[in-house]
């Protein structure tokens, strides 16, 4: 038995792209126990509803994340919509659809390039994140912000693209698709990076269930569950299924949130190819009264906006459950008995967003 | 133009809280998720329960999806609560949390943060400030 | 044995030049997309200080004066949300599609409408 | 040579060798950007950020852990000044082995989890490289019957034709020494891995700028020492020092950062066979 070592892990390291804070304890190069402090970045956005009424309450969820914003934004807006019983213009969902898609290709490309750099190949990071740019661009052009949309609200979209540049946006999409292959190949096929990924962190199905995994996580484990299944949005137009893998390593990790890529393209087109005319926004008239709680699957996996309205025009209850909050159980399991080296790999591979989840 | 998702709310006395959830347990629901709401003079708990493509009220509709929660009533002056821990490990995020900002005391967390979870500058900030509209 | 995937990519992009810019003394061109939202433009000329603007702003980032006859925003509050464009009756504001410079002081924009020259009474020519 | 002649070269190269070290370290890192398609920093960065760490403040742990960092530098001075001016090249592998132990020796005394941990990931990197230098060094003296840098310089033999093996060996050998992708597990150039900066975390201001500049003529030194396999056609070394060069930063960029297993693993297993079989085969068909 070695003499034990603690290392001091985040909430600033170089590695860790969010505020969490780990303190690993060691024996050798083996982590014999992960204590994880999290808070450093709670920002009471709950009790923002005192604050603002439900229709300037867009602007806060749209800030909650700054890496999967425009699902938020849409899950508050379902929320909202769901209690005033408003129905949302065709068009405006399949908007949303599309928007969400985009974010989610842009989210699942940062993703990747952080992984790449947590297991120190900077080269596949800077070209994944050559890549998001151009889908960031895609969505400056539809929407006019780049991370933060800003499109959303209740009642429908506020923006609107004609059909012409959506079709544009699909071809460019398509094109960036040749370029993303070429990334996957380096992410599945190199040796060195298998060599990081295969059998790191492995959850096994019945696990990952009971540790309440979301998301890629929960699909990477063997688990066909995804909450675009429930027909959100325009999801119930479009054709997909669920991506799942089996072996719930890192690498299995990696490979659904690459799949889901393909597959986003594909939504996309699907989307921009069905979308019907007409408006994109209807007029919202009173307050909302009553609860729901909306659900929407971000890149990260499932969140739920619980709305409670009294009647009034602040909420009672605005509450965010993000998708990391879920998995921070799961990422616990996995860091005991990990080594030191697999460390941000396994962090990563929840794909932390430690921001929205303390809102 | 879609069909909204079919949620429940069962309201249930705290003292039922474990047994029901017990039992939620062994039907194979997934815990979503548990946080409070502060009402007027008392808050409430709300878990929410989820089987894919089932809901307790039409268990045989499997292309509805649905939600299920439970909701316990609690006082604002020292409410206590049970922990689900030991049913659903994951719980203890949640639990911590009502702890950290609605001091709900819950008793036998399977991960106690002490309060160490979410630091405030106000202790249980959503309960011992009145909800204060501003303009 | 799959090694060296990478240099292919690593050798195109080694003769293909940077796909970076040296901002900020190499801006993109053309600078922005017509719809980016950059910053709030006021027409000052137009404004009639109704304060619609600041009454919606989520972010309190616009103060208007009526009897001052100013406009003022606070650019590092402002979260560029179009909202104030949205509701705004005269239709003097407008999204640019530029960013505000960067800045290291927390300056507000301020806006005074010039005061109107005086109605000249009508001058018959030969009179 | 005469003593005072070699004294003078001496200075020259201790002069020299950091100016080229730090230039090879501005190509690489403008190199490197460009791969990933990016602008990169001006060629004479290395030297900004040295003049600038000579002029921030010095924040230790221990003030010995200093101590140690000097004898890395004078040791590192040393190698240089003994392998350019031709002398024994065993010596001057003790001298780069020594003078990697002080700064690990000082990594250690800087008591902080990720330095330590990135001195244990040191001490078994030099256990991985330390047998391929040395065989290297015997192939050189099994072809050239001589340890002394210069009589291996004037061989007639192009060295490389007859140690090919090693020479490859060696080139695995030049991208642990020089901190590269996949060997880059004690301290990487970029600090982004899970022990910081590894051996250096804990160091700042001028001590910092001091592993700087012992780190660039640390680079000369082994890059010259894979000239060498070439100097009987000293264009020929020019251009192979070149080649190893861009060689090591290609290897940087498309793998990722292994771990101490698989980096000790490699460099053995390079070292077993392509070190031992050519040094056999050198041996027997003499």
């Amino acid at each position: 038995m070695g003499t034990r070592t603690v290392i001091p892990f985040g909430p600033q390291h170089p590695v860790l792209p969010e505020p969490i804070h780990l303190d690993l304890v060691l024996e050798d190069e083996k982590v014999v126990e992960a204590i994880p402090k999290i808070g450093y970045v709670h920002r009471g956005f709950e009790k923002l509803v005192e604050k603002m009424d439900f229709n300037e309450l867009v602007y806060v969820a749209d800030r909650i994340c700054g890496i999967c914003a425009f699902i938020h934004s849409m899950a508050y807006c379902q929320g909202v919509e769901a209690v005033m019983s408003v129905e949302v213009p065709p068009r405006a969902e399949f908007l949303r659809t599309i928007w969400s898609e985009l974010a989610r290709l842009s989210s699942h490309l940062l993703w990747l390039g952080l992984m790449a750099d947590a297991f120190g190949f900077e080269s596949l990071f800077m070209q994944s994140f050559r890549i998001r740019e151009k889908i960031v661009d895609m969505l400056e052009e539809m929407t006019g912000g780049r991370i933060i949309l800003g499109v959303c609200r209740v009642g429908g979209v506020r923006r609107d693209v004609p059909n012409d540049a959506l079709a544009d946006i699909v071809r460019r999409v398509k094109d960036l698709g040749v370029e993303m292959h070429r990334l996957a190949d380096v992410f599945l096929q190199d040796d060195s990076v298998k060599h990081r990924l295969v059998g790191v962190g492995v959850l096994i199905r019945d696990q990952a269930a009971e540790l309440g995994c979301v998301g890629p996580m929960l699909r990477a484990s063997g688990v066909s569950r995804d909450t675009r299944t429930l027909g959100y949005a325009a999801y119930g137009s479009v054709d997909f299924a669920p991506i799942v893998e089996k072996d719930g390593d890192s690498y299995a990790r990696c490979a659904v949130r690459i799949r889901e890529l393909f597959q986003s393209v594909d939504l996309v087109a699907q989307a921009a190819s069905k979308i019907p005319g007409g408006e994109v926004g209807v007029k919202v008239s009173g307050y909302p009264e009553g609860e729901y709680h909306s659900r929407c699957e971000q890149p990260r996996g499932e969140v739920i906006h619980y709305v409670k309205g009294d009647g009034t025009r602040y909420l009672q209850r605005y509450r965010v459950r993000t998708p990391t909050f879920a998995n921070i159980p799961a990422l616990l399991r996995m860091l005991q008995g990990c080594e030191l080296a697999d460390v941000p790999v396994l962090v990563l591979t929840i794909d932390p967003c430690i921001s929205c989840t303390e809102r | 133009m879609n069909p909204r998702e079919h949620q429940t709310i069962e309201e249930i006395p705290a003292a039922a809280l474990l047994e029901r959830v017990q039992k939620m347990r062994s039907e194979g629901w997934r815990l979503v998720h548990a946080a409070c709401t502060r009402l007027v003079a008392d808050q409430e708990v709300n878990y929410c329960f989820d089987r894919d493509g089932q809901s307790l009220d039409s268990p045989d509709s499997a292309t509805l999806r649905g939600m299920h929660t439970l909701r316990v009533r609690l006082p604002m002056i020292d409410p206590e609560l049970p922990s689900i821990s030991s049913f659903y490990w994951p719980a203890f995020l949640y639990e911590n949390e009502m702890h950290d900002l609605f001091g709900i005391t819950v008793k036998g967390m399977a991960v106690d943060f002490h309060g160490h979870l979410y630091t405030t500058m106000v202790p249980t900030p959503y309960v011992t400030k009145e909800p204060d509209h501003g303009d | 044995m799959s090694v060296f995937g990478m240099s292919r990519t690593i050798m195109r992009n080694l003769f293909s030049g940077p796909a970076t810019r040296l901002y900020p003394t190499r801006e993109k061109e053309p600078h922005r997309a017509a719809r980016s939202r950059g910053r709030i433009e006021i027409d000052i000329e137009a404004c009639i200080f109704c304060s619609a603007c600041a009454k919606r702003c989520p972010t309190d980032a616009i103060i208007v004066s009526k009897t001052d006859k100013e406009w003022n925003i606070d650019r590092l509050r402002c979260c560029t949300c179009n909202a104030c464009v949205e509701v705004c009756p005269k239709k003097c504001l407008a999204m640019g599609n530029r960013y505000t410079p960067p800045t290291v002081t927390k300056d507000k924009d301020i806006f005074r409408q010039p005061p109107r020259p005086p109605k000249e009474p009508e001058t018959i020519p030969g009179a | 040579m005469s003593p005072l002649d070699t004294a003078l070269l001496a200075i020259v190269v201790v002069v020299a060798a950091p100016i080229a070290g730090g230039l090879l370290a501005g190509i690489d890192r403008k190199l490197s950007a460009r791969m990933q398609s990016r602008w990169g920093p001006p060629l004479l960065q290395p030297f900004y950020d040295v003049r600038k760490l000579f002029r921030k403040e010095t924040i230790v742990v221990r003030r010995s852990q200093n101590f140690y960092v000097y004898f890395f530098f004078v040791f590192m001075v040393f190698t240089a000044a003994l392998f350019f001016t031709g002398g024994d090249i065993l010596l001057t592998i003790f001298a780069l082995t020594l003078a990697s132990i002080f700064l690990v020796l000082a990594a250690y005394k800087a008591s902080s989890p990720y330095s330590f941990i990135g001195a244990e990931r040191e001490l078994i990197l030099m256990m991985a490289y330390e047998p391929m230098v040395l065989l290297a060094a015997v192939g050189m003296y099994l072809v050239t019957r001589s340890f002394i840098v210069v009589d291996i310089a004037r061989s007639p033999q192009l060295l490389a034709l007859r140690l090919p093996g090693l020479f490859i060996g060696f080139v695995v050998v030049l991208v642990v020494k020089m901190r590269k992708s996949p060997f880059d597990l004690a301290a990487s150039h970029h600090a982004h891995q899970e022990i910081v900066r590894g051996i250096t975390t804990e160091f700042s201001g001028r001590t910092l700028a001091l592993i700087e500049i012992a780190h660039w003529y640390e680079t000369t030194v082994v890059l010259g020492m894979a000239a060498l396999f070439f100097a009987a056609l000293p264009w020929l070394a020019a251009v192979a020092a070149g080649c190893v060069f861009f060689l090591i930063l290609l290897v940087d960029n498309v793998f990722a950062r292994v771990k101490w297993q698989v980096a000790l693993a490699t460099a053995w297993i390079t070292a077993a066979a392509l070190g031992v079989g050519n040094i056999l085969v050198v041996f027997f068909l003499r």
